[in-house]
């Protein structure tokens, strides 16, 4: 995910973090412009659009009938696919998946997974035989930096679209999804914090932290990234601006 | 899906089109902002992306062409595109889909501008319902011109087919599906020549001809949207600057 | 599929075509010497080894029990296979296909599909369970151009040798092949039409199109390929030429 | 594995443990002939090696960078090595692992040292027990500093969670799998910063601060034993000259 | 394939042939034309094709070697040549082969004479009867010699082993699937040095030794039929010229 | 496996050898230090690390239920994995197996299948449905020649080492491991013969011969490899040395 960038480029936009500053003239704890739209894909039975700034992701749900795991033959499945497609970036290669998309789809799972967002024990059909698998798959249309959260507020938003599915044998009432969870990235450029992180932002910071938080302002999952340090205040104040930008960030969802 | 009895009721097919009519037709340029140049096109329920990156330098090297660019084509479903989730990657279908889109374009870039680099068409069907070859060849060629690439021509591309002995224009999934035959057809509008021509099913000497015939009027429809879309782009200046 | 060539032989090729000459002396509509020899390979159900001039194409078949297809629960399942043997040409690498071995696979299948050449319907087994799958795999041993036409052969005429199969649980009488769809491809070289390219004439053409017609000569399958352009006029003439060779490489399958 | 009733009685977990202590550790520095440098470590049932080479020429070369060393590293879990047999190969988890244990690496090695060059780093696990990307981490950095990499720092590392509503140090295979929240932490010990940090579960804000200030805790253990573990390497004078 | 009760009856296997019999043996040299040397083997039941390509320059270029030339050997197999259909491509078997018949021909090739070059050797078995690596490796060498490789000497290469308590030449399928023991064993026929020899299944010291010197004995023939092939194929012009 | 060694290396080796002499100052027919030790792995039902010199190999077996074979539908199912590790030497990559784990996997595989060490037909569950499959993991730790033999002593001893596994279902009282095949590598640099190369020796020599003997010293198994030959004496030789010295290995497996 990290581009080359000219050092001229690198020192001006570290420079501006010096300052609290930065090149689209947001404020360091400020969002680019958000936004959410559902129900796009007929093909999918959930699906949403979420636009960063110019990043764009496309998440698609799509329920199928599937074996369960032996161990839990009741319960339904879940998995997460992200695909950096070669369209959105000239860094992004055909071919399978490579770490950064491997990374992405792994945050966006433990996210939903691990606050429990959807209640699983409720998309079994037939024990020990058949269970739903809920496939989200990401499609990264357009990539001008902060792609997790992107992902995950566009995962989120397409589970909640889902509503009533349309698809053969289902007999719930409603997609027993239950939570909202929001990732928010901080990343660390020189001493300073910031959000969402432009492209060009992320190819010069030293360290990132993603932390997803629920309404409460619980954490159910966290991922540093980045080939740098973050000390233990950074880390809590990162908590900080987390909590609060997921609050934000979750309007879109209503 | 269950097979309908009929696909072509009074003259009217289930959508409610006449059998020469096309679906709703939506191009837009430059949808994307890292591409060089874009476009997103949607045919009745198909919606499809188009990006283009390049002229630029060709990895690996070993590919690079002394005397002129390497036009190179991917064709992607997304996973959620179809009615049964797609595996993500590419399969034998968008292999060969890919290499037919790559000489359906071909003859219209100035490759020989450009010797040792690379000219890359990325294709994403987001939704799909029949003649997402064709809609992506349609997409490929605006976004092609988006990303400045010199060009004799634009491309524009449909499908035709028959249906219930009918020879109708633009085929969803239904009718490519319950019909007999189904003929994606690809032209340069202003020469009035073909470069993408695949067919599977039944045609005599007759149909055959009028299938042409009516997939290069189908065609000129496309072209003119083509066009259009092109022109919008250009004659408002983005606010992005 | 195309390979390095001199400008000086390219020209010379081109020269000629102008001329409606071509370098082995044949005429424009004249396929090289074609042989169909069937039923060498005992271990196939049907075996055919064709040559088109020097290019030769072994294609066997195979009758195996698999599981069917949901949507087609009493129906056998074709399967065509085409491997561009390292063997058979300097150009032609060892790996998974490429796109010139997977077009040819696909458009010798539809060939065979879209005709209903074979009668899918009678080859169930037990419905829903079980089904013959029919295994067509095109070994490609020696490549002098024209691939399509000998491939899409060989396929036919080893359809053809089936005959009464020697495979466990067969209970028909006779394998279900009812027609013979015949693949000719036409090239275009500046402004002419030939048929039956050598791989010289290949490597230097500016498309080609194949066309498969059945006896009563309505088409069944087309394919276009090569990055330059045909006229409608074209299109009709290489139509015309089709079907009077198919009925020509016809007479090879009595 | 059956869930336990309680993970935690009487103060005490289920291997005897009180919440804030570790496994026993054992580190061996050295235990590889072939490799650069090399570390073994058992920190309860887990058995992880690692082993380095490097700084080497790097290929393939288009992977050069003209102004540092490029650190690679590769997990892998052996197909023994856990309950039901792995199948060989790297899976989704193995690569995310890898990523986040050579970024844990990276801010100690003086890659701009060695430019053009590379480090490779493997990590395999022998016998799992939760908490072997830790482990890993901790086996990796004392192979990095028997091969002789100029280092800033070492890196010490070892997970924290919650357990039956303790924050508990070191989960083991059980506590990981039926308690509530499992978070590795790798930390520079001089400079108590932290390089890796990874969290599945919830933790309120309190529990969250008392548990990272128990794994950087936990994260001093570690760089005493990694210390102790070079010391008799190199106080010793290796028999094989 | 059901087991027979005994393969060997009055002295006599199955198919008619005395323990020490060769199954018919058909060589053609220059079987193929793009090759730049081929050669067609029957033996019994088995077809295999060799073609032979180079010396030629090698890709990808970091095989290449200063001070020779690189030998390389793809054993496949036709998904048409055995009774259930095999899937195409490379598996652990094909691999293992294609490694010892390089092995068993690299010694009668003069490879330092092509420094940086490659020569690369396809075997493609069309119809398999038990020994298909040596009859490959029979074939092979006649293709080197076709292709104007410089050579020391031939290969021969035929299988032996016990069935039923009797040492034989030239298992078929039967007798190699039923039968104890099979040994492949190729020849340098002039040398009587051995290149290639593998062996399962079970012999004492005694039955070892009758088994290769029968085995040296089958290469003699199959030498014979080799030198043959090559008379036959330059003896005759060439009707293409 | 074979690494790059310089000429002088070569031919410092090959003079020795000219000489009966080693560079470690051993005799021709000298194993360096061997050891087994087994059951260090609790995650598999056995396992033993083997080491030969500086040359390590950890051989792990795990039982699994799986599907039988057609052909064999109440035995069990023998799979015999190597994976030459990049940690165990600069000259092993990354990626999937290549020729070299491949040979060894399948020439420990051919010494333990032909000499019918495991009695399969005791590892059958339920007719058709369901057999044991003994998984042999062969894992290189350290790579210092003669793979083959350390790896075929690790296999051999990690299925002693099973007793009576702690497996769900497992009902026999013994695992039914049945006798002691061992493999003696023999390479010829020059005109002589020496056993247990170690990895300067395999660089430089010319040919070898692995040969796989049972108690009674019949042989199971063979493969020759290196790109030279071997006379007819020279294999008679080997077979000698293979005898002897796979008696005293065989003590280690007590």
């Amino acid at each position: 995910m990290y581009e080359i960038i000219s050092s001229v480029k690198r020192d001006y936009i570290a420079d501006l973090a010096r300052q609290e500053k930065r090149a689209d003239a947001r404020a360091l704890d400020q969002y680019r412009e958000v936004s959410v739209e559902t129900g796009l894909i007929k093909s999918a039975q959930g699906s949403a659009l979420v636009k960063i700034g110019n990043t764009q992701v496309l998440a698609g749900v799509k329920l199928e009938r599937v074996e369960p795991f032996p161990d839990t033959p009741n319960s339904g499945v879940l998995m997460v696919n992200a695909e950096l497609r070669p369209l959105a970036s000239p860094t992004f290669e055909a071919g399978p998946p490579d770490e950064n998309s491997i990374e992405l789809a792994r945050v966006v799972d433990r996210g939903i997974r691990e606050s429990e967002s959807i209640d699983l024990d409720k998309l079994g059909i037939t024990p020990g035989k058949e269970v739903w698998a809920v496939y989200i798959d990401l499609h990264v249309l357009d990539y001008d930096g902060n792609l997790i959260d992107a992902a995950s507020l566009a995962a989120i938003a397409a589970l909640w679209n889902v509503k009533k599915p349309q698809v053969e044998g289902w007999t719930l009432d409603e997609f027993p999804v239950l939570k909202k969870p929001v990732a928010v990235t901080v990343v660390k450029i020189g001493e300073k914090l910031m959000v969402d992180p432009s492209l060009d932002e992320e190819n010069v910071m030293d360290a990132r932290l993603t932390i997803s938080t629920l309404e409460d302002g619980s954490i159910c999952a966290m991922q540093k990234g980045g080939v740098w340090c973050l000390t233990v205040e950074e880390i809590k104040a990162a908590y900080g601006l987390a909590r609060a930008k997921a609050a934000e960030l979750r309007e879109h969802l209503k | 899906m269950e097979k309908p009895e009929k696909l072509i009721v009074d003259g009217k097919r289930l959508d409610g089109r006449g059998p020469e009519e096309l679906r709703p037709l939506k191009i837009q340029a430059g949808a994307l902002k890292r591409a060089d140049g874009s476009a997103y096109v949607e045919l009745g329920a198909n919606k499809v992306l188009a990006a283009v990156y390049g002229p630029r330098e060709l990895h690996p090297r070993h590919m690079q062409q002394p005397d002129t660019a390497v036009l190179r084509c991917r064709y992607n479903m997304a996973p959620f595109s179809v009615e049964e989730r797609k595996r993500p990657g590419p399969d034998r279908r968008s292999v060969e889909i890919s290499k037919v889109i790559r000489e359906a374009l071909e003859p219209v870039v100035f490759t020989k501008l450009y010797p040792r680099s690379g000219i890359d068409v990325f294709v994403e069907v987001l939704q799909a319902d029949a003649g997402t070859r064709t809609a992506g060849i349609t997409a490929a060629a605006v976004a092609l011109a988006d990303a400045g690439v010199p060009m004799r021509d634009l491309v524009s591309a449909v499908a035709v087919g028959k249906v219930d002995d009918t020879i109708v224009l633009d085929l969803t999934k239904e009718e490519d599906q319950f019909g007999t035959t189904d003929m994606p057809v690809a032209m340069l509008p202003r020469k009035r020549v073909i470069t993408l021509l695949q067919m599977d099913g039944s045609f005599i000497e007759e149909e055959f001809e009028r299938a042409l015939a009516l997939a290069m009027k189908g065609c000129e429809q496309i072209y003119e949207a083509q066009k259009q879309a092109l022109k919008a782009r250009y004659s408002i200046k983005p606010e992005e600057g």
